[in-house]
């Protein structure tokens, strides 16, 4: 038990967003895990992109699913009453083509689920994702704007993709958000040697990016706001380093694609060391007071 | 969960084509199923690769497995008593329907139809096999096949006259079928869909895939105009419906 | 045999900077290889990090030499002589603490190796490194001021960390650079999680960042100047990869601790590839004609 | 280069301590030499593993290996039969004197020391052996050890008063060796060089190495004042020069 934000966790140990779709299909492990970040919404349904969507590197692999999902209106029609059985924290990844999306996504979502997740960091579409959180001031503006639509807690996801995510978290606390998430995936690319062309341009996740990501958590340390970790986060010891680097909580992702149970090994391993050294930027902004506005 | 189990049997049927056999007792796959297999308990190779059911009786499991890269590669060096790690099945199973029907492999496709061919022996549906390979070689569990199928066909690209399995569909009288199944490589599938069969024809589909269980949204297909998880959605489709090119 | 910057190479293997000293021990490798990038070489002499230096993480490592070098008096003195032997090109890699550092290597060295390649993009270092690198304008000025020093090729060594290679490539272009090499290492960190602190904190190198280096290299392709690309090459495959994505040639690091033959390796399976799309860019801004300036 | 060889016998020593033997006929390695084993052919784990050369004769080398990690955890996964990529040898050699000398183990510490014992024996010199590990079936070779030393100490932290090493020295007329050489942990090492013995101890090094070749500079110790290359300046250094603390 732990609480971030004014709320109670079941444990640091939550699921990244696009690797576990809605929690609906390993139900006994969404109920053991502290959080599920849901698979990025849109405003509009979006198809996803064209296969090959994954392609397995040296110890990683790289993605370009391109946000497949429903869209807002039939998540939160058909998709939402179900995970609201779960007996976990819900945050709904929240997915952008234009900066008013993330306001009106959250706006119709609205106190339906325990906080949000502005994905301002995906480098698989077109329009928005990354080039959102690569600009302190498109950042600043998802923030704040979705800021005046929810008192839930307003998670920010950032890319370490050419641009620093210690400038962009700065900013983003300053337009109000309550706690930070990183790291979204790297850029990355493999040829097509036969037809001399790129076979997959997308994003880079797994142990191959681990080092990295820790590095980003460490640099963000002590902003005052809470700190999901991850990036190639495998066992209880990744875990451990990176609540040790500066994280409140970490999240699991393409550990799940080797193993869908992952996340209860990586709890139960965690068990073994001792409580990281506490911060009092645990809590962030939200004081223990506010903590029954949410549900 | 992933499964820890040993191998119990190793096999080679070719020189790239070997079986393991492994005994998974508390399972019931139907034909179509697949277990993502671990290659490696460090990070490289990272992901799982997935192996149809090719067998299973009284709980014993055979998957039978061609090399075609490194996961495989490392896959085929493992023995007899060593550790396997398996999670699964997964994908929806086949349900067997009592049709007259028509089994159509290419290279290492034959491995789910050899579960399905099966299974259909074991309810008596009637079935005839057409199996394609490369070279004479490479044509795998032939016995086996002529002694359950009513009638089975083997071509090989090599020394038949270069007679592919699609060649071999015009010897025969494919109305005859109410049902055909095929799986094979991509460019079969495509080929077979061209030929516009006036009988439903059902795809196993081969592809690279990340989780394997539905999660990651990874396999797509284009399937009667929407994506469709390979891996949770099928890996068997009708191949009608299925646009290769998307 | 091929032709860049206007002086020919035996092949386009190169070995990147820092893993093969000045290439004294295996000169079988040394004198089959296109081309030779030392060590990073600057003014004073430096010791170098304390250990542990090197740190092994998945499918690479994190490094923390902190450039550990004789400075370039002694390099000058005791090195190069040997070096000059060797029957391949020379490219000193150049390391400053400040701006002017650079130029005044550059100047003492001279005429006497086949070029320079300003390091801008060391991890590892408390003074400049990537911190220039990552600075537009401080990263044009040590390019600029090189640049009146010499009329050698000068390829600008690029860091993708927490900044864009395609802004600094081009303000380096701009200011003088023949061309361009990248990836330097990526931030990466380990944590000690008995002793609660960071156990090394570096430069990520090896086959877990190479689809993040091929992005990198792609993204600079076509602005004029050839680029040298690294990060992860193990294979001729590989090296084939960075070709189509636009190198003009490769740099071999961290195979290198694997296996000090891995070049010859490579170069071996590279020839089984078609010569890549050559790019009008190869020859970068040094024409045909001043080639003799060259040796 | 790397060479690929078969392992030509495994053996089990305790249940974490084992040795594999190679046969590698052009080599002449002397004491502190040592090779770099690859473990894996996939790029995790990346680096490869030093291990000194703990006996060679007549073309067979001998190599022990604790299990400490993972890259030792796999290369005790190997068996004989099966093939092993080295590198090597690697280390400035030790020139063996004509010295009565003192050989100092600690644990594993004792592979590298069993091979300048070897090379002493051969050259008729005279040494004493002490050696000292957790508990008694850790220690290794020990009727080897008596046969080839003048005299064998074998002291355990758990089975005689816990004494170590170092306290088995007190028991020595230490002034009577012209020379020492330990090998063993760092804490093992930074103790000794506390006693500050009144003659010469030459220290084995065994620390996580990058190259292994003199090239990447990421094996640094601080010797008399400046960072050397433990793979390629050591990995044998005069105890007295080492700072540890830097
Ligand atoms: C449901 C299902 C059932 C299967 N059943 C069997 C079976 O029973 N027996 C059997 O032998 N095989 C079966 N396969 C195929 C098998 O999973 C693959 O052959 C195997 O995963 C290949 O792994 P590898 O490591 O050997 O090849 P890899 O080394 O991963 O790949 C080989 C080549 O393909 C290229 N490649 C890799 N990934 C991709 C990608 N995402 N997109 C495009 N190109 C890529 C690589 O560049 C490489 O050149 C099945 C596949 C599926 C989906
Ligand atoms: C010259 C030389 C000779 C040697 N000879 C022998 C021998 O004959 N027999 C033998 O058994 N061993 C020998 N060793 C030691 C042996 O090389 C190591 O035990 C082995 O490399 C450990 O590999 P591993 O994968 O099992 O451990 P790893 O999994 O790599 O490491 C084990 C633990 O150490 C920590 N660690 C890893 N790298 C570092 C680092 N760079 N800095 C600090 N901590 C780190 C890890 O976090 C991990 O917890 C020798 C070493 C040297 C340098
Ligand atoms: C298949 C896949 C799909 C993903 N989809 C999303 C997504 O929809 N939204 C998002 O913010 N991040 C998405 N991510 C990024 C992860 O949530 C996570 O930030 C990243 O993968 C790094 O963690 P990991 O190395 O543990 O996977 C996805 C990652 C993968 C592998
Ligand atoms: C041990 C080590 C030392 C390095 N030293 C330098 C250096 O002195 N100067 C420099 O520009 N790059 C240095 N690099 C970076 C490499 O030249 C290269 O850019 C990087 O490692 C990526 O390539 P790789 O993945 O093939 O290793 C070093 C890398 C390693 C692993
Ligand atoms: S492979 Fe993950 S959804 Fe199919
Ligand atoms: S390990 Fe590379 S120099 Fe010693």
């Amino acid at each position: 038990m732990m609480k971030l934000f004014g709320i109670t966790f079941k444990n640091r140990v939550f699921i990244a967003s696009g690797v576990f779709g809605f929690g609906l299909k390993y139900k006994k492990v969404s109920n053991r895990v502290g959080a599920i970040f849901t698979k990025g919404i849109t405003l509009e349904p979006r198809k996803g992109n064209a296969p090959p969507r994954v392609f397995e590197t040296a110890s990683g692999l790289i993605n370009w699913v391109g946000l497949e999902n429903p869209g807002v209106e039939k998540f939160c029609k058909d998709i939402l009453p179900k995970m609201k059985k779960l007996r976990t924290r819900i945050f709904v990844n929240v997915a952008g083509s234009e900066v008013i999306d993330y306001e009106r996504i959250v706006e119709r979502i609205g106190g339906q689920v325990d906080g949000f997740e502005l994905n301002i960091s995906c480098p698989n579409v077109k329009k928005g994702g990354v080039a959102f959180g690569q600009d302190p001031k498109i950042a600043a503006s998802v923030v704040a704007r979705a800021r005046t639509k929810t008192k839930l807690p307003l998670i920010v996801k950032l890319t370490p993709n050419f641009c620093d995510p210690l400038r962009i978290a700065k900013v983003c606390i300053g337009a109000g958000a309550d706690g930070i998430s990183l790291i979204n995936t790297l850029y990355g690319m493999v040829y097509d040697i036969e037809r001399k062309k790129p076979l997959i341009t997308g994003g880079l996740s797994g142990p191959a990016i681990k080092p990295f990501a820790l590095y980003c958590v460490n640099r963000l340390r002590g902003l005052g706001v809470p700190i999901i970790g991850m990036g190639g986060i495998m066992t209880g010891q990744d875990a451990y380093e990176f609540l040790l680097a500066g994280a409140s909580a970490v999240a699991i992702g393409s550990a799940i694609l080797r193993d869908p149970y992952a996340p209860l090994q990586i709890i139960k391993e965690l068990k073994k060391y001792p409580p990281p050294p506490s911060s009092p930027s645990e809590r962030g902004r939200i004081k223990e007071g506010e903590k029954k506005e949410y549900k | 969960m992933v499964r820890r189990v040993t191998i119990k049997k190793k096999e080679w049927f070719t020189d790239d084509i070997f079986g393991l056999e492994i005994y998974l007792p508390d399972i019931d796959p139907q034909p179509g199923q697949f277990f993502q297999v671990r290659v490696s308990t460090t990070y490289d190779p990272f992901l799982n690769r997935p192996i149809s059911v090719a067998s299973y009786k009284g709980g014993t499991m055979l998957m039978i497995i061609r090399v075609l890269g490194r996961g495989t590669k490392i896959l085929s060096q493992k023995e007899a008593g060593e550790d396997l790690r398996v999670l699964g099945p997964f994908g929806k199973g086949l349900r067997v329907k009592k049709k007259k029907s028509l089994l159509i492999a290419g290279g290492i496709g034959v491995a789910p139809l050899l579960f399905l061919a099966q299974k259909m022996h074991g309810k008596r549906i009637e079935f005839d096999f057409v199996y394609g390979a490369k070279r004479e070689k490479d044509l795998i569990k032939k016995s086996h096949i002529l002694q359950i199928a009513k009638h089975a066909i083997f071509v090989t690209e090599q020394d038949r006259g270069k007679m592919t399995v699609l060649g071999a569909l015009d010897m025969l009288d494919v109305e005859s079928y109410d049902i055909a199944y095929a799986c094979g490589p991509k460019t079969m599938l495509i080929e077979l869909q061209k030929l516009n069969l006036p009988i439903p024809v059902y795809a196993f589909c081969e592809d690279f895939l990340g989780c394997g269980c539905g999660l990651c949204l990874g396999c797509a297909i284009m399937y009667k105009g929407e994506y469709k998880r390979i891996c949770e959605d099928g890996p068997v489709f009708e191949l009608k419906g299925i646009s290769f090119d998307e």
